[in-house]
């Protein structure tokens, strides 16, 4: 398991590739890459910064990690989250899983999205035409995550 | 008893506020202390307290690293945080 | 939308870039890479050859791209399908998805996957110690397939 | 009526076909030929040919580069093809 919370950009190309060639009896690697928006609920992005709570976020990134290993058959996991000030078309998140076959991969790489979301202490706050806001949490991102919980 | 309170986002911003070393009589208070108790505590401030931390705003309270619930006990050494919910991802 | 059927190897990295610079409004690209293993059922593999149907292989996954489209709210995808013979841990395939939101990439990238493995005209052979086999379809993709048709 | 037949992957390597063209006589066979007809009228060229169109291998048909079922038409200059379930990806 690789976690990282970094103010730098990351190459996703080469994560990829490190979980494709850690075991030759990788069948499949699913990715997700999250990146800024120029445009939030109607109003153009100039600037988003990310904060985060240093010692709680690695210990959460790490136990939604660990949850998903429990429970589908995967090999490695990588998940790289920045913080800092971005700007649109930056890369955020990147979540990539690695596993033997397809679709263990896809679910635990979007489980693990739909915890961080949820559960992974980073705030966001965006700069628009119209001063800086703190973006709210997303009721359709709690509802991603009960999804789980069948 | 002394626990450390951390404040983050939109608490950080308006409490102006990011960290804060608390002390309180070892009475029934403390020893019944949670997270629900201590917002009620730390709201008595002022109105602004009062606003971030009892009122509309959903706040998230942390002890040690791990996301609790309002219910959750407070121990002696705790480090405690408050937060909106989280925006990452 | 991006199709290719190649013998030569691909930059995921830069196939993923390319879907992200596309638009600044793109808020997640979701991939998925498949590539040789070197067990199958129990037996080694030391190589792998794909056959497919010249000029049926590309219209097959514009109609499977198309379809996903047509179901969700993405901005654009890329597949990328190799032919010819491989080696363990060679690339085999790439679809990558973008949108704006991360719910519509996943569900179209596992669609596009499930629906090339029961659609797309390609074959399989495989070289292990005991010889070469062609690879049986198996019924866990038609199941995965089965699902979307809800 | 003219059409085109392609093998793929082990039917054309056990048949050691991969293309042929096949000329039919303008008959009632021919005005409704489908993809099962062709497959039963290949089959009697001999015993491998029956086992690898008519036997326990599922064999699924093409027209015109679009997969179709067994009870899908066929019309003069179509191109038809013959393959094991597809196993790319």
């Amino acid at each position: 398991m690789a976690i990282r919370v970094q103010t730098q950009d990351f190459d996703a190309g080469l994560e990829i590739k490190l979980l494709r060639n850690a075991r030759k009896d990788t069948g499949a690697v699913v990715s997700f890459i999250g990146q800024v928006r120029d445009l939030n609920e109607g109003d153009k992005v100039s600037q988003l910064t990310l904060e985060h709570y240093p010692g709680m976020t690695e210990k959460a990134l790490e136990a939604i990690v660990t949850k998903a290993q429990s429970r589908w058959d995967i090999f490695d996991a990588t998940v790289i989250h920045r913080v800092g000030t971005l700007q649109p078309t930056d890369q955020i998140v990147l979540v990539a899983v690695s596993s033997a076959h397809r679709g263990e991969a896809f679910k635990a790489c979007e489980f693990i999205m739909d915890y961080l979301k949820t559960e992974a202490p980073f705030w966001k706050k965006e700069v628009t035409d119209s001063g800086e806001r703190w973006i709210d949490a997303k009721h359709t991102d709690d509802n991603a995550r009960e999804r789980w919980l069948e | 008893m002394k626990i450390k309170i951390l404040y983050f986002a939109r608490l950080k911003e308006t409490l102006k506020f990011s960290t804060e070393d608390l002390e309180l009589p070892d009475d029934a208070f403390a020893s019944s202390l949670t997270i629900l108790k201590l917002k009620a505590y730390l709201a008595k401030r002022n109105e602004t307290w009062q606003q971030m931390l009892m009122g509309k705003l959903k706040v998230r309270g942390a002890i040690n690293h791990e996301l609790v619930d309002d219910n959750a006990p407070i121990a002696d050494g705790d480090e405690v945080a408050f937060f909106p919910p989280v925006t990452g991802g």
